[in-house]
């Protein structure tokens, strides 16, 4: 029975086969529209940050489209999955020939972004980046590369002035007695996040007692704990995932690990699933990245108002609050398609969308998060600047820089487990 | 039963090899030449009829699959070592081509043979430790010796430059094997594709692949007949974590980037395997077959399905990769034999009526 | 001249062969026979390199073989059958003797003609195509003899190669073993057919408990009182 | 004082690995299939409990009542459905068809449920002090838990006429065919008694851990690399492989570095499988199958 099953079974594998194929060929090129590739890890371990920024990217698209598209032309996605840097290459390289399209959106992930922008760069294709904060990517010298997002400098500025301008005042040591234990996850994220922060708190004369990596999919890390456990901090950074920032913030609890100020540094620190699992627990932890919340008078109006929108949109849909990652993408395809591609002679042409690019002065506060957008020679946006957030309540509310703070840093020295 | 006892009972006549020319093997011999002719001829023409560089990265990718299917064939197929520790080698070949380029300046024409040696060697060692075990403690071994070298790769970040990974610099030039045209690397990597073919259609019509398959089906009955499995196993883990090796330097060049996840990872052994599979176990043909089969198949569904929710044209890959396995265990190649067996018995069962 | 001297055997407490010595001249068939566990096998084992003895040695006239691994074995001109037939059962019995001709032809054309050769002698070419897994137990057998024949071997240790054939089968696979005699090898058989053990062989060994308890012709063995209380008894 | 809480929290980390592994064990023990969809089966559990929780606000532990018999039938269907046509095929085959079902299997989680990290919630994220040491509930209640369904196993094998059928299936297939052992039935209660442990390991760990669709493969790796240390098909073997492993990741990780965990369990790994292939615990029966004389 087997043996006669065999043959329908290759029926059934060939129809596949050729219905994926009619499939394929449907989905070819626009001709009116302007086409904007979308190559994010929508599956594996990155999903979920890839889906939030996808989402956050196409509600800027559905914003434009409404108003008018951009110089009249309605703008369309095409989604590729970009799980690791290689399938990454292959995906975007298949749909570059087939769509022919001049931009694409990408990667979240710094390896993936290394692996894929030189395939847009062979293939004079714009590559707009806005998660990724390894600071190679904008070092090779590359001519069709931008990215909104702000590099792990800047990234690690928001941490570094927190502790300058309110930490030390409010902690009221010696500087030489402030310890500070760096964690991070073994990617390029943490990689990158840990190397520069390090550099900044030494500069700032504080010592650090350690710097440990550790992979993001552990299933304990109580060894990390007890080790940093040992080394007593006052200050711990951290630069983890969601899995990894639930599990070492669980861990630090149940062995009493109690720093007097913990910073995590975007990721799984701002991730609403890090407020939930951990409670009260969560309330004082900051984390230094870019921040959905920033207060409405940092914003231009229409931002404010823009702003509402996405929130109210974003929760609609996924029944959620935005996350980081939402305003991310969403402030990378805004700034494409509202402060770039206008600018552009031909908006499909990728020489000329750089050379809009390179025009673009909007100043803070014309993006949801506070920032403002101006490419530097690199195409690295230098008004991504950081913000601080702080658990609060259970809510994460930005406590600094001043200017787009909506509360004040609060619980520094931070209270003892359990009374948050 | 009559026939043969008799013709045994018979005296018989002492021939030497000379006079009895070879009936079945100048045959073969032609037919894996002409093969590799045809085989060599596609890869020469591609450049030649199309410049869509989508169609050469599909290319590219079925060929960087064929040539490490075919390596690991060398092992799995031929001497039936099953390894799913393959992405290793890959992975080896790889950084060393890439870190002797850009941190010593070594051409990658030096670096990817160099590149395979280290892979070759490393195959060896770790040849020589887990080769007398035996089913899944060997899978198992190899997936614990990449493992090792993932978990290396990731944290020797001084030498290996870490997670983030290392780009090959975009130097246009036949010197940095870097091609502004995709049909070079067709010619390149499609080079070596029939070399890798070429050599292991030699292997099997050869002392070393007779007795590789010997050890794969018994190892006890072999080492009875002289044959010293142990150096046959070792020859053919050697050739085939070399190949294995340049074909990871072949694609860190072409991808111009490598990192450890994407190298190292079981994902890319696995990926091996399931092409010489699919394709035909130790059958020069299969993996080729296998990696042209697989290779569409998951372009045409990530192409079809991928924008129709995430993760779902993976349910289907993964459910057809069940489905095929479990119907055509023989792989394409096995499965092309049935047929020819069936039309040739029907034929046979026509004539007789 | 191959010869077995004073060789002991022990599985921790258990002596399988104790203090054997058994000869085997070229041209010659020497059977081994015994009640089951006598350490029949075990001595085969020895002599193929399956096993390393506790004590004495495996000699090939003067050359010292003890210890070496099986394929050693087979290089210096010992080969074995099993028991029950391991062929390469996915290659075609054409295949099966390739890769056993191999050991003695490094160039394939040699070790095509030489397996074709073979072939023929066992009387298999008929089925050379054949998948070795789908042939039945007596050409098997067959098999597993030529593949030994392929080798070149100057000592044939054959392991109940008639247990299990039909009387047929059995017919030819005797001619076969005559055939390889008159040709000047030396064969060493393992049987439990008394019968043609009698008729086959030139000299006779008797294993009890681990002993040679007797040695010689067939009619001096059967008639050896030791033999017959030991084993012969009842079933001769 | 903080080698003792290493070795606790090492021997925590070990009970779930052990949990783990006991189910992986007696597939891979019994009917020899390297099932690599076993951790896909963990996240499976995990997502049960948790929608459990969301939907019906069960507590976990009171879910895996329902989960725990749920999955026994899942396990028999699978193998069934698949695994069975694999039996006696090359043991390539089952490898694929469970790497093809761990494909499936994770990306149908991230169809349906999305990649987002979910977390539950409750008493078990407490912490007891016992003397000197942390002990954190969940993964003490999974420790003990771990224990029990060890124990049980061993007894079930014992005891029962299924364990004998069992065992005699282990030592030789071909004796047990002739005694007239339904080796598919067996088979199949041995997968439905795998993925059952799964379910419950499953909902032992959703207290304690955040899933989302790839949680499994942290631990499919480690149970294949506990199951052979202990031995093949050792129940007994796998629950201190487990905690051998746990105890190495642990002490690893506090004396060498977080970073170099998992490295130290796989080192050990291949020093056992060259040095001592039928396991830490094995029988000869398992050295058997696991080196070539």
């Amino acid at each position: 029975m087997f043996r006669k099953m065999r043959w329908g079974v290759l029926a059934i594998v060939v129809a596949v086969l050729a219905a994926a194929c009619g499939g394929a060929a449907q989905s070819g090129g626009s001709t009116k529209g302007i086409s904007v590739v979308n190559a994010l890890p929508f599956s594996g371990g990155l999903a979920e940050i890839g889906q939030d920024m996808y989402d956050g990217a196409d509600i800027a698209r559905q914003l434009v489209n409404e108003a008018g598209g951009v110089k009249g032309r309605q703008v369309t996605f095409t989604k590729v999955d970009a799980p690791d840097p290689q399938k990454g290459v292959t995906e975007v390289n298949r749909v570059i020939s087939q769509d022919h399209a001049p931009i694409v959106f990408c990667c979240y992930s710094s390896s993936i972004d290394l692996a894929v922008s030189p395939v847009t760069e062979r293939n004079k294709v714009v590559m707009l980046e806005a998660g990724a904060i390894a600071p190679e990517i904008t070092a090779r010298g590359f001519k069709y590369l931008l990215r909104t997002q702000s590099t792990a400098a800047q990234y690690a500025g928001g941490a570094l002035g927190l502790i300058k301008d309110e930490i030390l005042p409010k902690l009221k040591m010696d500087k030489s007695a402030v310890s500070i234990a760096i964690v991070h996850e073994q990617g390029s994220y943490g990689k990158a996040y840990a190397a520069t922060v390090q550099k900044g708190v030494e500069a700032l004369g504080l010592n650090v007692v350690a710097n440990e990596s550790y992979d993001a999919d552990s299933t304990d890390l109580t060894s990390l704990v007890l080790s940093i456990k040992g080394k007593n901090p006052t200050i711990i950074l951290a630069a983890s995932y969601t899995n990894d920032a639930v599990l070492f913030f669980d861990q630090m609890r149940q062995q009493g690990l109690a720093p007097k100020v913990f910073i995590g540094a975007g990721g799984g620190h701002s991730n609403a699933v890090f407020g939930k699992s951990e409670g009260k627990n969560a309330n004082g932890v900051f984390e230094s990245s870019s921040s959905a919340h920033v207060n409405p008078t940092a914003l231009s109006s229409d931002m404010q108002k823009v702003s509402e929108e996405v929130k109210k949109r974003y929760t609609a849909l996924r029944h959620k609050p935005v996350s980081n990652q939402v305003i991310l993408g969403f402030s990378g395809m805004w700034t494409l398609l509202k402060y770039v591609l206008p600018k552009a002679d031909d908006p499909t042409d990728p020489a000329s969308i750089m050379k809009a690019a390179a025009q673009v002065n909007e100043p803070l506060g014309s993006l949801p998060n506070g920032w403002g957008v101006k490419f530097d020679q690199t195409g690295q946006n230098t008004l991504a600047e950081p913000t601080v957030q702080q658990w609060q309540n259970s809510n994460l509310v930005v406590v600094y820089p001043n200017k787009v703070a909506t509360a004040q840093p609060t619980m520094v020295p931070l209270p003892g487990w359990n009374q948050r | 039963m009559t026939r043969t006892s008799e013709s045994s009972t018979v005296e018989e006549p002492q021939t030497t090899p000379s006079t009895r020319p070879d009936a079945n093997e100048s045959p073969g011999r032609k037919i894996w030449a002409i093969s590799l002719a045809v085989l060599a001829a596609i890869v020469a023409v591609i450049p030649l009829v199309t410049e869509n560089n989508y169609y050469f990265d599909v290319v590219i990718g079925i060929l960087l699959l064929a040539a490490g299917g075919s390596a690991w064939n060398l092992l799995g197929g031929y001497t039936g070592q099953i390894s799913l520790g393959h992405a290793g080698f890959f992975g080896l070949g790889g950084y060393v081509s890439v870190l002797l380029f850009t941190q010593h300046g070594v051409t990658p024409w030096i670096g990817i043979p160099v590149g395979g040696l280290v892979a070759g060697l490393v195959g060896l060692l770790i040849g020589g430790l887990t080769l007398r075990l035996r089913g899944p403690f060997f899978v198992l071994a190899t997936i614990a010796f990449a493992q090792v070298l993932l978990i290396l790769a990731i944290n020797l970040d001084d030498l290996t430059g870490g997670s983030p990974g290392v780009s090959v610099p975009f130097k246009a030039g036949v010197a940095n094997m870097v091609f502004d045209n995709r049909g070079s690397y067709v010619w390149l990597i499609g080079g070596f594709l029939v070399v890798v073919f070429g050599l292991t259609a030699w292997i099997e019509t050869h002392r070393l692949g007779s007795q590789a398959r010997a050890v794969r089906e018994s190892r006890d009955a072999a080492e009875s007949l002289g044959i010293n499995s142990t150096s046959v196993k070792l020859q053919m883990t050697a050739t085939s974590s070399a190949l294995t090796g340049i074909v990871g330097g072949l694609s860190a060049y072409y991808i111009a980037f490598i990192d450890p996840s994407s190298s190292f990872g079981i994902g890319r052994s696995i990926d091996f395997v399931l092409v010489a599979i699919i394709g035909g176990m130790g059958t020069v043909w299969g993996p080729i077959l296998g990696a042209i089969l697989i290779q569409l198949l998951h372009n045409e569904l990530s192409g079809a399905l991928g924008s129709s929710g995430a993760g779902l044209y993976l349910v289907v890959y993964g459910v057809l990769m069940i489905v095929v396995v479990l119907f055509f265990p023989k792989g394409i190649v096995g499965g092309l034999d049935i047929v020819r067996r069936r039309i040739r018995t029907n034929r046979e069962g026509r004539a007789r009526v | 001249m191959f010869e077995v001297r004073d060789v002991t055997k022990r599985f921790g407490g258990l002596t399988a062969v104790s203090d054997a010595s058994l000869m085997v001249d070229s041209g010659e068939i020497v059977g081994v026979i015994g009640p089951n566990g006598a350490g029949k096998s075990t001595l085969f084992s020895v002599i193929a390199g399956v096993l390393r003895p506790d004590e004495g040695v495996v000699l090939d006239g003067e050359k010292v073989l003890t210890g070496l691994r099986p394929y050693r074995m087979a290089r210096a001109g010992v080969a074995r059958t099993f028991q029950t037939p391991r062929p390469f059962g996915a290659l075609t019995v054409r295949e099966n003797m390739v890769a056993a001709a191999h050991t003695v032809h490094r160039s394939t054309a040699d070790a095509h003609a030489w397996a074709a050769e073979c072939l023929e002698r066992i009387g298999l070419t008929e089925l050379a195509e054949v998948a070795a897994s789908t042939l039945p137990l007596g050409m098997r057998k067959r098999l597993e003899v030529g593949r030994a024949l392929a080798t070149k071997p100057r000592l044939l240790l054959l392991d109940e190669v008639l247990g299990g054939l039909n009387p047929n089968e059995i017919d030819t696979m005797v001619a076969l073993i005559r055939e390889l005699r008159q040709s000047g090898m030396a064969i060493c058989m393992v049987e439990h057919a008394m019968a043609i053990i009698m008729s086959l062989c030139d000299r006779i060994y008797v294993i009890d408990h681990g002993v040679v308890i007797s040695t010689g012709t067939p009619q001096e063995v059967s008639s050896d009182q030791q033999v017959i209380d030991a084993y012969l008894g009842g079933s001769v | 004082m903080v080698l003792l809480q290493v070795l606790v929290s090492g021997l925590l980390l070990g009970g779930v690995y052990s949990l783990v592994s006991v189910g992986l064990t007696v597939v891979f023990g019994v009917v020899r299939i390297s099932n690599f969809a076993h951790g896909a089966f963990v996240m499976l559990g995990m997502y049960s409990a948790y929608w459990a929780h969301e939907l019906f606000a069960l507590d976990p532990y009171v879910a895996a009542v329902v989960i725990v018999p749920l999955f026994f039938l899942l396990g028999m269907g699978v193998y069934q459905l698949a695994f069975r046509h694999t039996i006696g095929k090359d043991p390539l085959v089952q490898i694929f068809v469970s790497v093809g079902l761990l494909v499936a299997l994770e990306n149908l989680a991230l169809f349906l449920f999305g990649a987002d990290f979910r977390t539950v919630r409750t008493f078990a994220g407490q912490t007891a002090q016992l003397g000197p040491v942390n002990l954190p509930v969940g993964l003490l209640i999974a420790f003990v838990v771990s224990l029990a369904v060890a124990l049980a196993l061993m007894a079930l094998i014992q005891r029962t006429k299924l364990g004998r059928a069992t065992r005699a299936v282990t030592q030789d297939r071909v004796a047990a065919t002739l005694m007239g052992v339904s080796t598919h039935r067996m088979y199949s209660v041995a997968f439905g008694i795998s993925i059952a442990c799964t379910g419950l390991a499953g909902s032992l760990l959703m207290p304690i851990k955040a899933v989302y669709p790839t949680v499994g493969t942290q631990f499919t790796l480690v149970a294949f690399v506990i199951v052979v240390l202990g031995g093949m098909g050792s129940v007994s073997g796998a629950l201190i492989g487990g905690l051998v492993v746990g105890l190495v990741e642990s002490l690893a990780g506090y004396y060498v570095s977080p970073a170099y965990q998992q490295l130290a369990y796989f080192v050990v790994f291949i020093i056992v499988l060259l040095a001592r292939p039928q396991g830490l615990f094995g029988s000869a029966v398992a050295a058997e199958i696991g080196e070539e004389a």
